[in-house]
């Protein structure tokens, strides 16, 4: 196995070479040594789709699959449905019987457990960045959703799309389910027993040449764990890697306060918001994300009434690749990553603290933004915040150190405490280390936990070739991936949902983390791993997490276990949050590195929005669900702008090769608006070998180019075009107005066509604070913006005159974070059909995040809007289906019987917001075991040549009017929420009766910003939007020349 | 028309009217009787009809593949997509009743005008009208994600208690065209009754003259059944005229209902029926001009004919140019409305612009050149443009469905279309179907009305007493 | 030159025409019966069981209460097949070594569930709540029929959509009181078998099943067969009891109203349980999602 | 049917359309009623000759149309507004212009098929069996370029030499007698 192993590793280290080359070869290799099932349609269609080089090629001829067609075994089976199908269409359909079904009751039924009803168990999701306490919903004892716990402190109720998706990471069924010793199937007792043994050699030499290489561990009990371990045994070493780590917030905090602090942002309080490529609106992978968001969110409501600015904050950013953050800004400002350092210098300077850097000189935009910040910081101060990117370098975060100290902010809108990782480290310096130590051969026993250094290390460092020169490799985790493969033992690690653990939030609140499912392949969670070391090896996790909270979740009178169940209960230990360390720390601004050349070209490494640095690869959802901004789904690209596109004489679709200090990538390339200028930034986490069926050769390795000195940005790089194109599935047509002012376009060329038709189109609404206050109804003044009468129709209306359900989405909440996509995924059953299908615009999700970019692209504006089914009072669909497969339900849902549908298409064809879906084949997965488990057992899954699209969740509202009707009662407002509604981490998704005048909905339809997509064509549609208000600095605006057009 | 310019000594010229002759002269019952039905009763079958019927057998078998790869697999195997969620079933379904519609029109249109020389012509129109109609109705079945509950469109008493909605126009396609196959096949057969009484009586075979016999009835032409199959025939024709109109009308419902721009609009139903007309005497055209060379039935489906059905199209062309001209007006002016405009801009200059121009040239430019006698008076040229305005009437309704689509209301769920081989594969299978059964036709059935010619014979002219006595004395 | 056909051709002839047309008829009326008969719907077929598990003998013999075994039928959508161990609590002592029960040990022994062929089966498609139906006052009999008096279950009705929207678009018919839920011989309000009902002033939150109070045995022996009597004399009794199958005591200082047809019970239950109207119970989304 | 022996009439044949119906009318003015013509195409005056002048063809077809007409809107009414009413896309129950169309198509279905049928069967069609078929020359002409002139026996002036002779005065190709 070794020696295969090598090969496979020089197979690989070829195939990087060689980028996204034809990696056929290995892939088949890997999937050979895949333990798990085959020959699932759906992940037999994904992965033939799943952008692999052959398959790319054969993009140009229609029909790539179909030579494989007639041997696999769909076919086969397609021949008896075709049977079926054609005895049916001899009329016999109707009387065909469905065959005997089976009851299996259970032997002994579990006390509590009432069949068909959920049960909700708070535990929380361990993300790097922090524990997301999450609520997951179990039937009958399978976790089928999961959902950001409402009754936390941080997240209320909010989640992002990573957090929803782990559900479908742990039903994966490529998740390795035997532990694997060279190859073959070992047990655990031996491994114990071998490793056991080896402790004891250990012990007498402190545990000299046993390393511990683990994923960043969030654990307390764990950490405590390894401090009693490090006792027992002082020699052996445990290194903590990442290829998405803190160091540079660590090393900041190091310096400023002598010891490793976190710094929490408390943006409730804060009136000016300044980002320094601080990415705190896309995900999960800024610390604190659920909180900021929600903070920032509130602040932009616009419900204190009336008077003055509503209480409505103002966003700042500088950053270099276009993020949703930047996005939904009041003013942005594009910047080289490199950049950034002296930006923030800078604006220090500006502020009072420290000097102005040297050499560095700005654009004429950059300037004035320069300017006009630091103008209103200064303004603000103390309530203000300066929020500096995980992603960018120590100096940045030193400098908005000092911003904020200067300011005042510190202690009110900022706050420094301990770290919520029990063990902060710098983990880049530590890989070093450990890697010279490994090709020192110090190191005997490696016991890999949860990380995938021989994928996701810095390419310099060489890391699979220095793990082959250790004697024992262990490797833990939940798939046998690129280090598994490599390693002499492979242990399959447990899912956070099926083991005991804990982890600490934003705040310091800790979770406990409870299992709710047991292992599905019996794995072990690194708990067990480190127990092992100590003298009592056999101790539980459950034992060892209740020992570390005992004294937080103690007895209360007689109850033993009060504490301990009020903790599992409500998802945290009451007041384990942080004290805040007193001061901002002495930050001093280092002088930053020149200024780079203005021709120089830059890669900057970010983890992807959604598959994040590849651990998530092998999760359908989150490749499939277009990332936000760029709407690109399946794969990962060289991001670029256009101006940029134009200097290389690269076109979109080109595949280029990348090349950095030596190292080489082939990426295809595709333009991002708003992208700073010379810079290309590359997602990590895609080109994975043995991700599984689904993530396995899907994009590329852009760790292949990535160097442990400049993990974060390099500058430097050189580009080179190889003539190859590479189709992408992009969600959403993307063009460019070439249109003259005289057929309604802007005749600049230079911005996006959808944006200019979406705006001329009322689609998009939105004002600037001070029009608003002008205009409070400009979202219903002007063309196209009015809404016809009831009269207008030749029929009379349809009185709804119990319920009317209704949705209200605030466009100025919405961050397009997908987190509402992800989840809808999981309620609705929703099936993922690979890239090839979404290429055709097949995609399946019910609710999809419109990016409208507004103004020349270079330095566009852009306005989420989440769209889904608009559930229109004359609903165009329903007048045209001829089997009434789709009609309106007394209390005004769309409803789509799928049982009836024949499939005319008809329906869609005629839906003005186009939200309704087909299945074109058989997408559903009617197969796979684990995955019939993951399913919600409320909603039918939808068979081929079936229409489908939002409904509302009516399998909640049904579920509710049942719970009402037994009382005799209304259904209370807030008593229903729809999936989406409970994923959005800003609250920008209400659902609700809007008959009822005081119910939360018709309280925000009456809002005179309140309008209806497409209203003008008498749809009436029940989603309404809440128009956008912008709260732009009037003095920044005039200088850089911006909304002159919209003040109308 | 003037006669100047045709030679006086021309056979093919009336001496009277100096107009074309819709039969060429000198024929008796006896010939045309013979000629006709010679073609049907030989015994030794031409190889050329071999040729072509194996070749049109095996396009259609490429059909038959194509239908159960889709059964297998589903509609997917289409380009069709959302937003284009109609595709080439949808264009092909339309195109084919269009060219149906020449059929029934020749037959009873011009029936009800008492245009004689349509009587060479109007049995094998109906043939293409009926195999048309065939073509057509399958799309709407095999479009749909579930065949097998196709069922589900007629309105019958289910054990689930639900029916058909009738507000959709799919449902009115369903009784539309069910009505229009059974009508046509019905006026077809009662139209050949008369005719298979003849070969009944002229084959020798015996089980041509069984088969023969059976579907002739026992038609023994008396006249009193003549007056009563006159009467029928004529209310037939009056019934079929409203019905054809009706059915594309209908058809064009499907899209102005909705209310997708580019679909909705009121002027529709004329310019489909129009379109209509206009290809299928085209398709009449394409198929006339090698029967007449192959079968020598050049006396009966003369230069008349041709003349006139080239009239017809440019007259059915000029009505479809109107059509347009009035879809631009409307939207770029006349509508003032912005979703209009942007698909018409769209629709010419957008990434599918191309198709739109194809279809200005095929169906308004280069039929321009029917104007001249002389063109349509050339078969081989007036062949070659009925290719020309077929091809250009398919991309009519490409335009219609996928240029309408692929950019409509929602700018962020603007796609794309891309037609994959199965589509091609099935429309051109169903015009090996089409021809298929048309060789059948031509082998078996008397293509060409022999009652009806004959009745267009000088000699079927009652003369009075006198002549007579003199006849009767000699 | 001969004739082709003989004289009687023309009978044949016309015969045949004829014929088509009755044939076209009678497929029509056949495939309209297939789709409804016990073929298709398994309406009255005894699926054979791994045990010939009879109601009769435990509901009509042994007097189990139907909740006994389908315990969460009041709780949620499924009304609940028991495990294995609810057949021990008996069969642990008594017919310890019958044949029949074999499979059962053999279940309690190994822990493998007893496979029972599922008889009352609905496509996936439909979602089909116990719950809401048991709690609105529709008897375990309206559906399942006199399972007490069934040896070997079998679908007394054909469960297809058509049956489902009988009741549905004329709720009241088979409405009786939730008392009565489980009597299995309910036969409705009658002449012969009047009901008494009385509803406690409604307010909405009442759950339903507290609404109202109804008994099969005159409140009032006295007052014969007085439509309304006013009631001082009986003593409280309170809502969980009155739902305890005919309890013959109701509740205090309640007016009671006589009813002797279904009609009117059906009204009168539909009124004060809150019934959804016709319109409601057959729109879609009631059954699918 | 019954077997009938003897004669069924005597048939003339003419080459011309012309003779035929000089023959028909002078039958007609010699008072034969029994009789009827066969021709290979339409000739109204010979049905004008033998006093055939109208038929019911047009009152079946009209029938047919009005019971389509009715059948068709009122099924649809009933569907849509009694036996499962649903609120499709706001719009009334009784949507009766989106009605109009099936109703329409169905007028012309059923007016038509009743048109063709309704024609065979006043023609008393099929009938592949019929006496004239026994005649030697019949079915060589009657179908293709021969014009028939039929006195039936059954007629009350017919008399076998009689008629023969009358009908041999309008100089016919041929006059044979046919056997039932």
């Amino acid at each position: 196995m070794r020696d295969r192993g090598l090969e496979m590793g020089s197979a690989e280290s070829q195939d990087m070479a060689k980028g996204n080359g034809s990696a056929r070869l290995t892939l088949a290799e890997v999937r050979a040594k895949l333990a798990g099932q085959t020959g699932k349609k759906y992940w037999r269609s994904i992965d033939e789709l799943a952008g692999t080089p052959e398959f790319e090629a054969a993009l140009s001829q229609e029909f790539p699959q179909h030579s494989s067609e007639w041997i696999d075994p769909v076919s086969r089976r397609g021949f008896m449905k075709m049977m079926g199908a054609s005895m049916a269409l001899a009329g016999l359909a109707g009387c065909t019987k469905q065959p005997d079904e089976m009851i299996y009751p259970y032997v002994k039924a579990p006390e509590d457990l009432v069949l068909g009803k959920p049960v909700y168990f708070a535990t929380a999701f361990p993300f790097p960045t922090g524990a997301i306490p999450v609520l997951v919903k179990s039937d009958a004892y399978r976790p089928i959703k999961v959902d950001g716990n409402p009754e936390h402190p941080i997240t209320k109720g909010g989640s992002d799309p990573i957090t929803q998706g782990t559900l479908l990471d742990l039903y994966d069924p490529d998740r390795s389910q035997h532990i694997l010793h060279r190859g073959e199937n070992g047990t655990w007792p031996v491994f114990q027993a071998s490793f056991r043994s080896a402790l004891a050699d250990k012990k007498a030499t402190g545990g000299e040449g046993l390393y511990f290489l683990s994923s960043t561990v969030t654990s307390p009990t764990l950490a405590a764990q390894w401090k009693k371990a490090q006792a027992a045994y002082p020699k052996a070493k445990l290194v903590q890697y990442d290829p998405v780590n803190r160091d540079s917030a660590y090393a900041a905090s190091k310096a400023a306060f002598g010891d490793y602090a976190d710094a929490q942002y408390k943006l409730d309080a804060a009136d000016v918001i300044v980002t320094l490529d601080a990415d705190f609106l896309s995900g999960a992978a800024q610390p604190g994300f659920h909180k900021l968001a929600k903070d920032y969110a509130t602040r932009r409501k616009l419900e204190s009434a009336g008077s003055g600015d509503y209480g409505m904050n103002r966003l700042y950013a500088v950053e270099s690749m276009t993020t949703t953050t930047g996005l939904k800004a009041d003013h942005r400002q594009a910047l080289r990553a490199s950049d950034i350092a002296g930006f923030a210098a800078a604006l220090a300077a500006a502020v009072g603290v420290g000097s102005a850097p040297s050499g560095y000189t700005w654009s004429d935009d950059a300037q004035k933004f320069l300017t006009s910040v630091a103008k209103d910081l200064k303004a603000n101060g103390g309530k203000s915040v300066v929020i500096p990117g995980e992603q960018q370098s120590v100096g940045v975060h030193l400098a908005a150190m000092a911003i904020n100290d200067a300011l005042g902010n510190v202690g009110k809108t900022v706050v420094y405490t301990e770290t919520v990782n029990p063990l902060p480290s710098i983990q880049g310096d530590d890989l070093k280390s450990l890697v010279a130590d490994l090709n020192a051969g110090k190191v005997e026993w490696l016991v890999i936990l949860n990380a995938n250094p021989v994928y996701s290390a810095p390419a310099d460092l060489q890391f699979g070739d220095a793990m082959g020169k250790v004697k024992t490799v262990v490797h833990l985790g939940l798939h046998n991936d690129e280090t598994g493969l490599l390693a002499n033992w492979h242990i399959n690690g447990t899912h956070y949902l099926e083991a005991w653990s804990d982890a600490r939030a934003y705040d310091g609140t800790a979770s406990v983390i409870q299992p709710m499912i047991d292992p599905l392949y019996a794995g072990h969670s690194a708990h067990e791993i480190v127990q092992s070391l100590l003298d009592n090896p056999d101790v539980s996790a459950y034992d060892a997490v209740r020992d570390t909270w005992k004294d937080k979740t103690g007895a209360k009178g007689t109850d033993a276990d009060f504490g301990w169940r009020k903790a599992l209960h409500d998802g945290f230990i009451a007041d384990t949050a942080f004290a805040p360390k007193g001061g901002g720390g002495k930050a001093s601004i280092p002088a930053p590195a020149a200024q780079a050349p203005a021709d120089s070209l830059e890669i900057i490494f970010r983890p992807d929005p959604n598959v994040y640095d590849g651990r998530y690869a092998n999760v359908g959802w989150l490749q499939e669900v277009p990332r936000p901004v760029t709407n690109l789904s399946w794969d990962n690209a060289a991001l670029m702008s256009y101006a940029t596109l134009e200097k290389l004489g690269v076109a979109e679709h080109d595949v280029i090769e990348v090349t950095l200090n030596g190292k080489k990538v082939l990426a295809p390339v595709l333009a991002v608006p708003g992208h700073a200028d010379g810079s290309i930034t590359l997602h990590l986490g895609h080109g994975r070998q043995a991700a599984g069926r689904v993530g396995s050769g899907v994009g590329f390795n852009a760790y292949q180019i990535r160097s442990s000195d400049s993990p974060l940005f390099a500058t430097g790089a050189t580009v080179k075009k190889t003539g190859d194109v590479w189709g992408f599935a992009v969600t959403k047509s993307h063009y460019q107005d070439h249109r003259s002012v005289a057929v309604g376009g802007d005749g600049s060329g230079t911005h996006s066509l959808e944006g200019n038709e979406a705006i001329d189109r009322g689609i998009i609404r939105y004002a600037t604070l001070e029009e608003f206050k002008k205009h409070p109804q400009f979202a219903h003044e002007g063309e196209g913006k009015d809404v016809p009468e009831p009269t207008t129709s030749m029929f009379p209306s349809y009185r709804y005159d119990h319920n009317a359900w209704g949705m209200s989405i605030d466009m100025n909440s919405c961050v397009g974070c997908n987190a509402c996509v992800v989840s809808c995924y999981a309620e609705n059953n929703i099936a993922v059909v690979g890239k090839h299908q979404v290429t055709m615009g097949r995609i399946m999700q019910w609710i999809r995040v419109d990016t409208y970019y507004e103004g020349d692209l270079a330095a566009p504006r852009a306005h989420f809007q989440p769209m889904a089914c608009q559930h229109c009072e004359n609903a165009p669909c329903e007048q045209v289906c001829p089997v009434g497969a789709t009609v309106h339900t007394p209390e005004g849902l769309n409803t789509m019987v799928y049982n009836r549908c024949v499939g005319t298409r008809y329906c869609s064809n005629n839906c003005p917001y186009k939200v309704r879906r087909f299945n074109f084949l058989l997408y559903s997965d009617y197969e796979t075991e684990s995955l019939k488990l993951m399913r919600n057992p409320d909603v039918s899954v939808r068979s081929r040549g079936v229409m489908e699209k939002c409904s509302y969740c009516v399998q909640r509202i049904t579920a509710t009017k049942i719970a009402a009707d037994k009382e005799n009662r209304l259904i209370r407002d807030g008593e229903i929420v729809t999936a989406c509604q409970q994923a959005c981490p800003t609250d920008a998704i209400v659902f609700g009766n809007i008959n009822d005048g005081d119910s939360r909905v018709s309280k925000l339809k009456r809002q005179e910003r309140s309008y209806g997509v497409l209203e003008d064509i008498n749809t009436r549609p029940r989603t309404t939007y809440v128009a956008e208000v912008l709260n732009i600095n009037t003095e920044l605006a005039a200088a850089r020349g911006e909304f002159a057009a919209e003040n109308s | 028309m003037a006669t100047k310019d045709a030679p006086v000594n021309d056979p093919m010229l009336d001496p009277v009217t100096g107009e074309q002759r819709v039969i060429a002269p000198g024929h008796t019952f006896k010939s045309v009787t013979e000629k006709i039905s010679r073609i049907v009763l030989t015994p030794h079958t031409p190889l050329g009809w071999f040729a072509g019927f194996t070749l049109a057998g095996g396009v259609a078998t490429m059909l038959l593949v194509a239908v159960v790869w889709l059964f297998l697999r589903g509609t997917g195997i289409w380009a069709i997509t959302i937003p284009v969620a109609w595709g080439f079933a949808i264009i092909n379904f339309v195109w084919w009743i269009g060219i149906g519609h020449a059929g029934t029109l020749i037959s009873a249109i011009l029936l009800l005008f008492k245009q004689g020389w349509r009587n060479s012509i109007n049995r094998f129109a109906e043939a293409m009208t009926i195999f048309a109609v065939v073509c057509a109705g399958m799309f709407p079945l095999i479009h749909v994600g579930r065949p097998w509950l196709g069922y589900w469109l007629f309105p019958y008493p289910s054990s689930m208690n639900v029916w058909p909605q009738f507000r959709s126009p799919l449902l009115w396609d369903v009784f539309a065209v069910s009505t229009y196959a059974t009508i046509s096949v019905v006026f077809w057969y009662i139209g050949m009754i008369p005719d298979l009484g003849t070969l009944r009586d002229r084959s020798k075979s015996k089980i041509a003259q069984f088969m023969y016999g059976w579907l002739a009835l026992g038609w023994r032409g008396s006249v009193r059944h003549w007056v009563r199959y006159e009467t029928a025939s004529l209310l037939l024709a009056g019934l079929a005229t409203p019905l054809v109109l009706s059915v594309h009308t209908v058809i064009s419902f499907d899209f102005a209902v909705a209310l997708v721009p580019g679909w909705h609009t009121t002027i529709f139903p004329p310019y489909f029926v129009a379109g209509a007309i206009y290809s299928g005497f085209a398709m009449v055209i394409t198929l006339a001009i090698p029967i007449r060379k192959f079968y020598h039935l050049e006396d009966m489906i003369t230069i008349r004919h041709i003349d006139n059905m080239g009239k017809v199209m440019l007259a059915t062309g000029l009505i479809v140019a109107y059509g347009y001209a009035t879809e631009v007006f409307m939207s770029y002016w006349y509508s003032a409305s912005h979703w209009e405009y942007f698909m018409m801009w769209n629709r010419m200059f957008g990434p599918m612009g191309w198709s739109y121009w194809v279809l200005v040239t095929c169906n308004i430019a280069l039929p321009q050149l029917l104007w001249i006698r002389k063109f349509r008076a050339n078969p081989a040229l007036i062949f070659l443009m009925s290719l020309i305005i077929n091809t250009g009437m398919w991309f009519e309704r490409f335009v219609i469905v996928v240029t309408s689509l692929y950019r409509d209301y929602l700018p962020s769920s603007w796609g794309t279309y891309r037609a994959t081989r199965w589509d091609y594969a099935t429309f051109v299978g169903t015009l090996g179907l089409f021809t298929f059964l048309f060789f059948l036709f031509i082998r078996f059935l008397p293509m060409i009305p022999m009652s009806e010619i004959r009745m267009m014979l000088p000699q079927a002219k009652i003369r009075p007493e006198a002549e007579l006595s003199h006849e009767a004395g000699d | 030159m001969a004739q082709i056909f003989d004289r009687s051709s023309n009978a044949l002839a016309r015969a045949s025409l004829v014929l088509t047309g009755l044939i076209v008829i009678a497929l029509g009326v056949t495939l309209d019966q297939l789709q409804r008969s016990p073929w298709v719907t398994r309406q009255g077929q005894r699926a054979d069981q791994p045990v010939p598990f009879s109601h009769k003998h435990h509901v009509e013999g042994l007097g189990l209460q139907c909740q006994y075994c389908h315990v969460s039928v009041e709780k949620s959508s499924y009304a609940g097949i028991p495990p294995t161990r609810t057949c021990m609590n008996c069969h642990s002592q008594i017919w310890t070594n019958a044949n029949l029960l074999e499979p059962v040990r053999q279940s309690w022994a190994t822990g493998e569930s007893i496979v029972w062929t599922k008889v009352h089966d609905l496509p996936d498609f439909v979602y089909f709540s116990h719950e809401i139906h048991v709690n609105k006052g529709l008897g375990c009999s309206t559906c399942h029929g006199r399972v007490d008096e069934m040896p070997i279950m079998y679908e007394q009705n054909t469960l297809q959509m058509e049956w489902c929207l009988n009741c549905h678009r004329n709720p009241k018919v088979n409405l009786r009181p939730t008392s009565e839920i489980y009597n299995m011989a309910w036969k409705g309000a009658s002449e012969m078998t009047p009901v008494w009902c009385s509803a406690s002033d409604v307010k909405s939150g009442t759950p339903t099943a507290e609404s109202v109070n109804c008994t099969t045995t005159d409140p009032n022996p006295g007052a014969g067969s007085s439509e309304q009597a006013s009631l001082h004399l009986i003593p409280v009794v309170n809502a969980q009891t009155t739902d305890a199958p005919s309890s013959a005591q109701p509740a205090q200082t309640t007016s009671y109203t006589k009813f002797t047809s279904q009609e009117a019970l059906g009204d009168f239950l539909v009124q004060h349980y809150n019934i959804r109207s016709p319109r409601d119970l057959s729109s879609c989304e009631v059954c699918h999602r | 049917m019954p077997e009938r022996e003897g004669t069924y009439g005597l048939l003339a044949e003419f080459d011309t359309p012309s003779q035929l119906v000089r023959a028909a009318e002078n039958a007609y003015a010699a008072g034969y009623r029994r009789m009827d013509c066969y021709t290979p195409y339409p000739v109204e005056e010979a049905a004008e000759a033998i006093g055939f002048h109208k038929n019911e063809v047009s009152l079946v077809c009209l029938i047919g149309g009005m019971l389509g007409v009715t059948a068709m809107f009122s099924l649809e009414t009933w569907i849509s507004v009694w036996s499962y009413p649903l609120n499709i896309a706001g719009r009334p129950y009784f949507s009766w212009p989106a009605f109009v169309v099936p109703a329409y198509e169905w007028t012309i279905l059923f007016a038509g098929l009743s048109a063709a049928f309704g024609m065979l069967a006043l023609n008393g069609l099929p009938q592949v069996y019929h006496p004239l078929f026994n005649a030697p020359n019949f079915r060589n002409g009657a179908t293709s370029d021969k014009f028939f002139l039929c006195v039936e026996a059954n007629d009350p002036k017919f008399e076998p030499a009689e008629t023969r002779s009358f009908l041999e005065g309008f100089a016919p190709v041929s006059v044979v007698e046919v056997e039932y």
